[in-house]
């Protein structure tokens, strides 16, 4: 039995393998004289100065963290538009209070300050 | 004139027929190499139009910017791409003595399948599709996430400042905009009731194949935030934020050389294509359209789709990183929002089908009243939310510049005493 | 061996062997790349199983929500630096692990243990009056009964039913609650200032306070409220 | 004989999901870091999914129960992360340090 995803397989596998030859190919056609100053970290020509660590704000958190959930919404609305035409006027309307429930939250994320990028 | 409506089939049936009366004895044999060759055409297509689409797009936005473009390489520089190419090849390529090794060789190959794959799932014309999921829409939207770890990737490998603040800056980016994506896909799949891809497009069809109402009629305002939230997924401008050379250099691919940057740079175009081809496909009817052949009329739409970019990049600023947050997440998504509600109502109350009409109440109208119903609609929260987003934008103004009309008063009073 | 049986091997090997590297690699990095990995290979799980959707799902949520969510908190919290892989407790986890392991297998698994009850009566707490016998690998499936094809409709049936009043109503409206109230809690803790700013804020407005009733004391007016003394900052802070 | 679904018996989904999530328990009990904890945490919810979804296409792939309960596991994964990172990254601004061992007070 051959499933529909069998060519996405397919393609990953072959999109893998042309990419992997292509970067092997240049491995093997380009000059290779590394040095030390070559390997630096690039950083304009300066030196680097202490960590790659460096102090990272909240706000990216906060970001992925509004995304998330909007993210996993989806996975419950898809399905619900597929069957959209046979749904009844309640179930739409019910399907209208969760859209207008997460539009809330995202006002009170608004509200919070946690969508101003400063 | 069937024959060359057909002529994509018509090919792939032929080989297809040369595969099976080679590998006649195993049926599984016959269809893996049917597939594998099915996956190596569009990995060609994707690399040479890639090849392609760098060429015209620095003729373009050339010709925009009142220059000439590459004129060296070849007649008229078509010769260009491929001088790029063997660049690419041959150029040194350096893996900085601080990076993580695997993580670091690994991003850019990530990047390039994940963006390649998306085309498995893309119709060309009808009956050429690499393989017709029933969650087509889902899975685009879906594999756009693994350029997200793969920049991530690229970022964290490099062990770079930039590197990483880029990664990080971009991804903020790129989640940010899949939201809207996904909203505005929602309207689209509910009116279908399918998310394969073939079946959005059979939709804006009629039965002879000529184009029926394409869904940009239905609903302009999830086209234009679907596109703008496209062009802010590929990292173009103006959302190149990622690349903003005078703030964090290159981004996340400041270590790349050679043929790593290549593949990068071959995602984000073969990614843009790709928004090109289901915008065209979402909201324009995909292949569908009257005299010419179908795969010319995608091509021709995605073409058209493209060129918007290109004009984009041409003329517009890159925006500030804040005005990009404030664009998605306190325009985008909460208008969308209400979109969807305005829509979903509107739906089930004008109904086409007179089975859904008796079966679920709502009042029976042809598709075309509902297509004006829903555009009018939809045209009213576009305007609408457009005038709020101005109103407030002006109170926003008006109260920062007396603030500075403010601070220079008190900057003349201190100044003269 | 058909192609199905390889490519779950394949595909459970990769599971198991990344899921093993996440919990025992030193660099938290890493671990969350092979946890992609991992929930990668679960997504191929959904597909052997014929549920593109949530192979797909699974895709969106887990790689693409999910790992962004943990690299985030990793990069925020430096979370590698000194990172010692495990804790004092792991052999006894790893032993109480094993055991769990042994008894799910034995339960799902495809060996079938005969014991007697009249030596073990307690068996028969968990085996019933069903099979007196026989514990652990239990048939889920009646023998040679075909399996019934997943039905073409089902994302459309998946989502009729999560708004059905008499099936899936109330849990799907209860998420987009729970949703508000993640949002709301994740960004309240999230965004907390340190404590060294929040002291300097309440000294701030303690001092203003202060200057306040002094004002209103030269005006010759009563204060509302008495300056508070030099101690009450450090105590106020500390909550 | 046990019934297949292309050649492969339930048992084998269960075996995985049985060994992801004793691989995900053993990083929920045996890590020093509280975001390892949590990726545990989600491996044993992962494989809590598999088990889910193969009982549910093996045994009544008609009905829709099993794909709901997949989808509020799939959320609830997600939520759970989202709180259990904020607070760890809260916690960490206080004490510099996420090691669930020496979380052992009630005051921050």
């Amino acid at each position: 039995m051959r499933t529909d995803f069998a060519f996405v397989g397919v393609m990953l596998v072959t999109a893998a393998l042309l990419m992997g030859v292509a970067l092997i190919a240049a491995s093997l056609l380009r000059p290779k004289k590394p040095s030390k100053a070559k390997l630096e970290t690039y950083e304009c020509g300066m030196e680097t100065v202490g960590d790659t660590w460096v102090q990272f704000r909240v706000q990216y958190y906060v970001i992925a963290l509004v995304f998330v959930l909007f993210d996993i919404e989806a996975i419950l609305l898809f399905p619900i538009a597929v069957a959209f035409n046979s749904l009844t006027f309640f179930a739409v309307a019910n399907v209208a209070l969760f859209v207008i429930v997460l539009l809330i939250a995202l006002l009170y994320a608004w509200r919070k300050g946690a969508l101003d990028w400063e | 004139m069937n024959f060359i409506n057909d002529l994509l089939k018509i090919i792939g049936d032929f080989i297809a027929g040369i595969i099976n009366s080679i590998f006649g004895f195993s049926p599984f044999l016959a269809d893996l190499v049917t597939m594998g060759l099915a996956a190596i055409i569009l990995c060609t297509f994707a690399a040479l139009s890639f090849m392609g689409l760098t060429y015209v797009e620095r003729k373009v936005v050339a010709r925009i910017q009142d220059r000439v473009g590459p004129n060296q390489a070849g007649p008229f520089g078509l010769l260009q791409p491929i001088a790029d190419g063997i660049k690419m090849f041959t150029k040194e390529d350096t893996t900085p003595a601080a990076a993580d090794r695997w993580v670091y060789n690994l991003a850019p190959l990530v990047i390039a399948v994940f963006a390649l794959t998306t085309y498995a799932v893309l119709p060309f014309a009808p009956g050429v599709v690499g393989t017709n999921l029933n969650v087509g829409v889902f899975f685009i939207i879906a594999i756009g996430s693994g350029s997200i770890v793969a920049i991530i990737m690229a970022g964290w490998g490099s062990n770079n400042k930039y590197a990483l603040l880029g990664a990080f800056r971009t991804v903020a980016q790129l989640v940010g905009y899949e939201v809207p994506m996904l909203l505005n896909v929602l309207p689209v799949v509910m009116i279908t009731g399918s998310l394969g891809l073939v079946d959005i497009i059979n939709q804006q069809t009629t039965l002879n194949g000529n184009p029926g109402i394409p869904f940009i009629v239905f609903f302009p305002f999830s086209a234009l935030v679907f596109l703008i939230s496209g062009i802010a997924e590929t990292a173009r401008s103006p959302f190149d934020l990622l690349e903003a050379e005078s703030e964090i250099v290159a981004g996340f691919h400041i270590e790349y050389s050679g043929m790593k940057f290549a593949l990068f740079f071959l995602g984000e175009y073969v990614n843009a294509l790709a928004v090109a081809f289901v915008f065209s496909t979402l909201f324009l009817g995909g292949y569908a359209g009257p005299v010419l052949p179908p795969y010319i009329w995608l091509l021709l739409k995605a073409a058209v789709v493209f060129f918007i970019f290109m004009w984009l990049r041409g003329t517009l600023p890159r925006i500030r990183v804040d005005q990009m947050h404030n664009l998605n997440w306190k325009f985008f998504v909460p208008v969308s929002i209400v979109h969807l509600v305005v829509v979903m109502v509107l739906m089930k109350l004008f109904v086409t089908s007179p089975a859904l009409a008796q079966a679920n109440g709502g009042i029976l109208v042809t598709p075309a009243a509902q297509a004006a119903i829903l555009f009018v609609a939809s045209t009213l929260v576009l305007i609408g939310s457009l005038t709020v987003a101005a109103r407030r934008a002006r109170i926003m103004r008006l109260q920062e510049e007396a603030v500075l009309e403010q601070r220079r008063a008190e900057n003349i009073a201190a100044v003269s005493a | 061996m058909t192609i199905h049986q390889v490519l779950f091997i394949v595909m459970a090997l990769a599971i198991l062997g990344s899921a093993i590297f996440v919990v025992t690699t030193s660099n938290l990095f890493r671990a969350a790349l092979m946890l992609i990995l991992t929930f990668f290979g679960v997504a191929g799980l959904f597909v052997l199983l014929d549920i593109g959707l949530f192979a797909v799902a699974q895709v969106l949520i887990y790689i693409g929500a999910i790992s962004i969510l943990l690299i985030f908190a990793v990069m925020l919290t430096r979370g590698m630096q000194g990172m010692v892989p495990r804790n004092s407790q792991a052999v006894a986890a790893a032993v109480t692990v094993g055991i769990i392991f042994a008894v799910l297998l034995l339960l799902f698994g495809p060996f079938r243990v005969t014991v007697d009850v009249a030596r073990w009566p307690v068996f028969s707490l968990f085996a019933g009056n069903a099979s007196p016998r026989d514990v652990g690998g239990i048939e889920w499936t009646p023998p040679n009964q075909p399996i019934p094809s997943v039905p073409e409709t089902y994302i459309a049936d998946f989502g009729r039913s999560l708004v059905d009043l008499n099936q899936y109503l109330l849990p799907f409206l209860l998420i987009a609650f729970l949703v508000d109230v993640v949002l709301a809690g994740a960004i309240f803790v999230a965004r907390q200032r340190r404590p060294a700013e929040v002291i300097e804020d309440r000294r701030r407005q303690a001092e203003e306070a202060a200057e306040e009733a002094e004002a209103m004391r030269q005006a010759g007016m009563a204060p509302d409220v008495a300056p508070l003394p030099e101690g009450a900052v450090a105590s106020t802070a500390e909550h | 004989m046990q019934n297949l679904l292309n050649g492969i018996p339930l048992w084998w989904y269960l075996a995985v999901s049985a060994a992801l999530f004793c691989i995900g328990l053993y990083g929920a009990l045996a890590r020093k870091n509280a975001i390892a904890l949590l990726m545990g945490v989600e491996l044993m919810l992962n494989a809590a999914n598999i088990n889910l979804l193969a009982f549910w296409r093996y045994l009544a792939p008609t009905s829709s129960g099993g794909l709901a309960f997949a989808a509020f596991v799939l959320v609830i994964a997600a939520a759970e992360a989202a709180v259990g990172l904020a607070l760890i990254i809260a916690v960490y601004r206080i004490t510099r340090s996420i090691d669930p061992e020496k979380l052992d007070q009630m005051k921050l």
